[in-house]
């Protein structure tokens, strides 16, 4: 993707950058450690307008792609985010947009209007809490109760829960998934904050506790959204990855500058074989990383069949590798690189985030190997 | 390279997929696992490159040999998207493996560059209809990464070239036709400034060929002893002691080998050895695919093998398209090497206490343990990975290079420790 | 061990060192390739004489030890042999002799003295092949029937067992672990060759198909011998051990040694800091292999209750960072150090089949993990 | 060093046993967990501060305190073994922590290999009483694992030594009393024989302490800036511009740590931060349990501790009896150093997506993600451990020195690059 962007993705993608690199440098991301949602409302509309909330949703509602493509020209803002540790619930929001875009776009075209206005925010709940924290046991509970849903159970982590005035909810209705749209203030919802290890994204634990909403909440089917939950889950894997390429790419620069910087016992760090090597393998690391998920997120925008398996392979190789190269930029930086007062850990923190959600390296590992099992079976 | 000069894309697959079928046996999948194994014996081998080269005059007289190569000089002038469509198409097909690297590419490849127009008449059309089998005689014993290095000493005779000393690590010369051979032509300036490239025959008198035994049986490598062998002049290649710059071409093209436009090998099939199919098989035949732990490592190997594809495959495109420079190819080579030793030792993991000792039933199971021991091939053959870590760190990031002791003084003062 | 070694021990080691020197030397060892048993005759006889076979004996039995410990000191014969990559059959004659000596000294008095003078070698049939090759899932048959035994069921690896004479077979009466003693040559016993990485040990899948065997065959109680092949094992794995740190660590001082010598560029490979960083890491290994494996067999020489985690952990710590050592010590070598002529491979051999017997790392971490559990729920 | 001039080891075992467990309070296991978790307070810290000074008291009065260290000073004069009985007996109780280092190694231990008479009489006593807290002016900022390159100046003014410059990851400078202070007193000499060390009150005019703030909150590491410090000649400690001689012992000590015999720390408890119970704690808490990939890495993380733990005691003993030099300390620096950073990402791996966000009831998995983003803090504290790979390949293993820049020249003529 990075190899190929047309002249209009280019010019998509600087705007964006530039925008970041003056609203979301990394004072202001420090900064932004206190505020309660993690970002400040104009910051977001502003993004809306550049058009990070719209790129998942048709035309003819509000939307539109630069490349055609709106999922990678989504990955060329998430790879943005990366590079900057940006604030704001891009994935949450661009999947419960994209959603209802899909879905129902006219029942729900307010929702939609102000997600793509960035006057509000909406979240995906999704995973779940332990023992049901494997990415494809959920078991929140969506009751059919004459022309109302029922939804009784509990998700978590779920991204700006506590600054979503919508919640996109992933049930099961005996043995098929449902999708109910409801408003985060309905009666028998509790928003619960959890602790997280980056700055200025927020998740909450969500319960529901026989939440009633009406027939016409549901997006899709009853117990037949299997197939456009398993869409969002790779969509978001596009981004989560996208965001962790760009972070590490960003983290290894800058890494790579200050050993050029840095000198000990006379000579640059840059001079030291070790530590040479070790870039070496950063850098393969990095241009591994983006094959994969470029290819992944190709993948999933044609809707190909092997697009599960690649994005599956795409956040089991960044989960793994991501990390290390950020933890190994760390200790290339020794003990400032642990400070507060650094950036570095502005990525790290992003990228271990990234890893965490949408389910760790070691789930996506099984499920590739249950994908290969299915394959050796066939063949 | 656009569409309209040659035949188009969708058009050339359509007829490589119907002559494929047609004219190749398919392969049965994990026909070609493990890692040099030495599963036939000697005669078995020579039919089979016998059968070989069938197979490249098949390919060559039905159009679809040295798709890349120029028409007048066997190939067929096509674009690297027709190799790869080509490429694409043959997977599960019989193919002329041998063929393929070195004779093709390094050593054709360096032809094309480098050769007069006599040399690539004389060559490039024998080696695209299979009728010549190339080797590289590029390392030394004693040489260890430093090819540039090399000792194999050139001398001046008339028109003629005298040579002596021993190469070495070059696959299958006891079956094949011609080297193509690096040696130093000036001992008096810097070691990258006196060598020479020549072109000669393997089986000549002055030549003796002895078969190196690996661990594991196999005697595929060969080590060469020249001994006065006479090379005329009209068989060098490149310019006489700029052969250097005949060299950093030839190894480029090495590390190329499976995004080479020049290469013809099956998609998919880069990752020759134990690649996450042998692991999956080891999983399954161990009876082991319900437990957590070895479903891990078979998706590690899956993730490993998608990566470092869709690696190759970005490597490619962004050497072709001049976004990468060429050095990047290190960048594809220290990956692969890694992917290769971590998923043979994942299928050692999976195979548990039966990769020390195993019998004749044990499927997939049977020789893990000696692939296991043989894993390092991966990380040495062709350029080792800490060679790749030096050029990438480098060439591709820039940094300081590292300090040698023979880079400015006459080659004969270059320390040598003690094997000189 | 290796640290505090008594000037007995010391000149026990050496007799024993100097021996190996003169008989085990890499041709020999290249040579044994194609010889049967993967050993002479006379090389086990004259091995016998300096005591290899008889430190698991008591005194009054024929054997004897020289430090009190006679498994401390057998540690140091398997670190010679590991330094060697010697031949013989080390641990299944010893494991054999020690539980005769122990068990019944009196009524195979015969077989025990043979094992001694190393006229005749004996195996351990212990562990099983697949499903049943869990380091506890013993599935062998032996019922009792009137005044005999009956055998059924299969072993493999067994060391040595095309050329034992008698077999110390484990297998399961009931609840409970029997262990018999039986001559290789009785009606309904198949021992079939395998394949394996090592040059001169030699392995065999070894069938019982209603072998009958007189009660006084049985060594120790029926269905009471739990203790006792846990005991076995744990001597089997302080070998095991034992050998393979002999075996990195000559492999490290050749590799080592080549470092120096050897020029790259105009300057020795040692002088490299990326491979002094890796040499420096194989210390530590070794160093840190040393340590657990000392303090793992002086666990089980004293019987101490931490003696099965120690050990334990010891042979999963070596059969990881053994292989790895020797691996790097080939990659270090470069192409030659993957031919049959160097001797690099033969301490490869050695460490990959040590790693591969009496559980692999992965079931050893097992192991550990279970105990941890115990400790940890009775905490 | 016989037994006989001491009190017996099992009469010592017995009194120290009886006397812990009268006077020292029991600690729950896995109380300390985490990688330098930000749980208390400034006022709880100084709190516990003043609890540790009471508790080293309680030890001294009952003769407990210094137990390698000459009675003349205050010690009891007894062996490393009764020191290693002592922490055995004390596994499980509360213990002054923060007294030990760096107040007692490496600060006190270099006042005792290096100060003279009077300097050992003044210091080491109020230190085991627990009166004086000790920090090592050692790290500048910008100077990394250099410590030779301190570039803190140091200028003779009669009997007297003017300061000036800045040192960092000073553990709680900001409750301790006396720093030990590398500085340079010769700048036309090479580095290493420019050096002095000094002994000097923190809490003066002219010494400004500012806490550094860590990624994860806690602000336990201090900056100092020395603005005209001055110190007298007879709180110099070793030779002027021999400080180096000083500094050798001196990062000795620190990489002895937890073998030293002069350190009271209960046995077990080397390894503070993540060990093999947490990570049983955040596997059984997490409902795990009966996943074979989790108990692989409970086993794995449990086979490092005790691996780890048996190369510290070997370690120790070879020193100890000369087997081993002391530079081999670097083996178990290196080694705990990996073996720590496996086991915080073995936890963080179990707690899976629980590690990205977690609640207050999360129990042992709270916090895992926190302890991983400070991860490195294990290879980089104390000394990284890329420094001691050096010293384990040049020191132990004698292969050649790193070709350094800094040698051989003057000090104020050593390239330094952007920062300087």
């Amino acid at each position: 993707m990075l190899l190929n962007l047309t002249s209009d993705q280019e010019f998509f993608r600087d705007t964006t950058a530039k925008f970041l690199n003056e609203h979301a440098a990394p004072t202001e991301i420090r900064r932004l450690r206190d505020e309660p949602d993690g970002f400040v409302a104009e910051y977001w509309q502003r993004g809306a307008e550049l058009g990070w909330t719209s790129l998942l949703v048709d035309e003819v509602h509000g939307g539109g792609s630069i490349s055609g493509s709106g999922l990678l020209d989504l990955a060329l803002v998430a790879d943005e985010f990366g590079r900057h540790a940006a604030p704001g619930p891009l994935v949450p929001t661009n999947i419960v947009a994209g959603a209802i875009s899909e879905l129902s776009p006219d029942r729900h075209a307010r929702v939609l209007s102000e997600l793509l206005a960035g006057t509000s925010v909406a979240s995906w709940c999704h995973l779940e809490p332990r023992p049901h924290d494997g990415l494809d046991d959920l078991v929140l509970d969506v009751r059919v109760d004459g022309s109302d849903l029922v939804l009784n159970g509990t998700k978590r982590p779920v991204e700006s829960a506590g600054r979503a005035s919508h919640l996109l909810v992933t049930g099961r209705t005996g043995g098929g998934f449902t999708q109910v749209l409801v408003a985060a203030d309905t009666t028998g919802i509790t928003v619960r904050p959890m602790h997280t290890i980056d700055i200025t994204r927020r998740f909450s634990e969500v319960t529901f506790r026989d939440v009633r909403v009406p027939a016409d909440a549901v997006l899709g089917e009853v117990a037949g959204a299997d197939a456009q939950v398993e869409r969002q889950f790779q969509q978001a894997l596009v981004m989560a990855n996208a965001e962790t390429v760009g972070a590490m790419e960003f983290a290894l620069g800058m890494t790579l500058e200050w050993a050029f910087d840095r000198y000990s016992f006379g000579r640059p760090l840059a001079s030291y074989q070790e530590l040479k090597h070790r870039f070496a393998d950063m850098k393969t690391w990095l241009e591994a990383g983006h094959a994969i998920s470029d290819l992944a997120a190709e993948a999933v925008s044609a809707g190909s069949g092997e697009a599960g398996e690649l994005v599956s392979a795409a956040k089991a190789f960044l989960g793994q590798y991501g990390p290390e190269l950020l933890q190994d930029c760390v200790q290339m930086h020794g003990g400032i690189g642990l400070t507060f007062e650094h950036d570095i850990h502005l990525f790290l923190r992003r990228v271990a985030l990234d890893r965490s959600l949408h389910g760790t390296p070691a789930q996506h590992r099984q499920r590739i190997a249950s994908i290969a099992m299915d394959v050796g079976k066939a063949a | 390279m656009s569409a309209d000069a040659t035949e188009g894309l969708d058009a050339f697959r359509l007829r490589a997929r119907s002559w494929i079928r047609d004219n190749l046996k398919p392969v049965a999948a994990g026909a070609s696992a493990g890692v040099l194994r030495n599963n036939s014996t000697d005669d078995e081998e020579l039919a089979q490159i016998a059968h070989e080269r069938e197979l490249q005059r098949l390919l060559f007289d039905a159009g679809f040999a040295g798709l890349c190569f120029p028409v007048a000089y066997g190939g067929q002038g096509l674009t690297p998207a027709h190799q790869q469509a080509f490429n694409e198409e043959l997977t599960g097909h019989e193919f002329p493996v041998r063929l393929q690297a070195p004779t093709i590419s390094p050593c054709a490849a360096v032809i094309l560059d480098f050769g007069t127009e006599e040399q690539k008449l004389a060559h490039l059309p024998a080696i695209l209809r299979g009728d010549e089998l190339w080797m590289q005689f590029l390392s030394e014993p004693g040489g260890g990464s430093d090819v540039a290095g090399a000792q194999t000493s050139a001398i001046r005779d008339g028109d003629e070239w005298v040579l002596n000393g021993s190469k070495v690590w070059t696959t299958g010369a006891w079956w094949s036709d011609w080297g193509l051979c690096l040696a130093r032509t000036n001992w008096d300036v810097p070691k990258h400034r006196g060598l020479s490239v020549f072109m000669l025959p393997i089986h000549q008198t002055g030549i003796e060929v002895s078969r190196i035994e690996m661990l594991n049986g196999t005697k595929e490598f060969c080590q060469e002893f020249m001994t006065d062998v006479r090379v005329p002049d009209t068989d060098r290649i490149g310019e006489v002691d700029d052969g250097w710059t005949v060299g950093i071409r030839w190894m480029f093209h090495e590390r190329m080998l499976h995004n080479s436009p020049y290469v013809t090998i099956p998609a998919g099939d880069a990752h020759a050895g134990i690649g996450a199919s042998s692991v999956l098989r080891v999983a399954r035949e161990s009876g082991k695919l319900d437990n957590p732990w070895v479903r891990d490592l078979v998706g590690e190997a899956r993730m490993l093998q998608l990566t470092s594809e869709a690696l190759q495959q970005r490597l490619t495109e962004g050497m072709r398209s001049g976004a990468m420079s060429d050095q990047s190819a290190a960048i594809g080579r220290l990956l692969s090497g890694v992917v290769s030793t971590r998923t043979n030792t994942i299928a050692y993991e999976i195979a548990g206490g039966d990769s020390g000792a195993w019998t004749d039933d044990d499927g997939a199971i049977t020789d893990c343990g000696s692939d296991f021991l043989m894993r390092q091939v991966s990380t040495i053959g062709g350029g080792t990975t800490e060679m790749a870590r030096n050029v990438i760190s480098e060439r591709v990031l820039g940094m300081p290079r590292e300090r040698t002791l023979d880079r400015d003084v006459p080659f004969r003062d270059v320390p040598r420790g003690g094997q000189s």
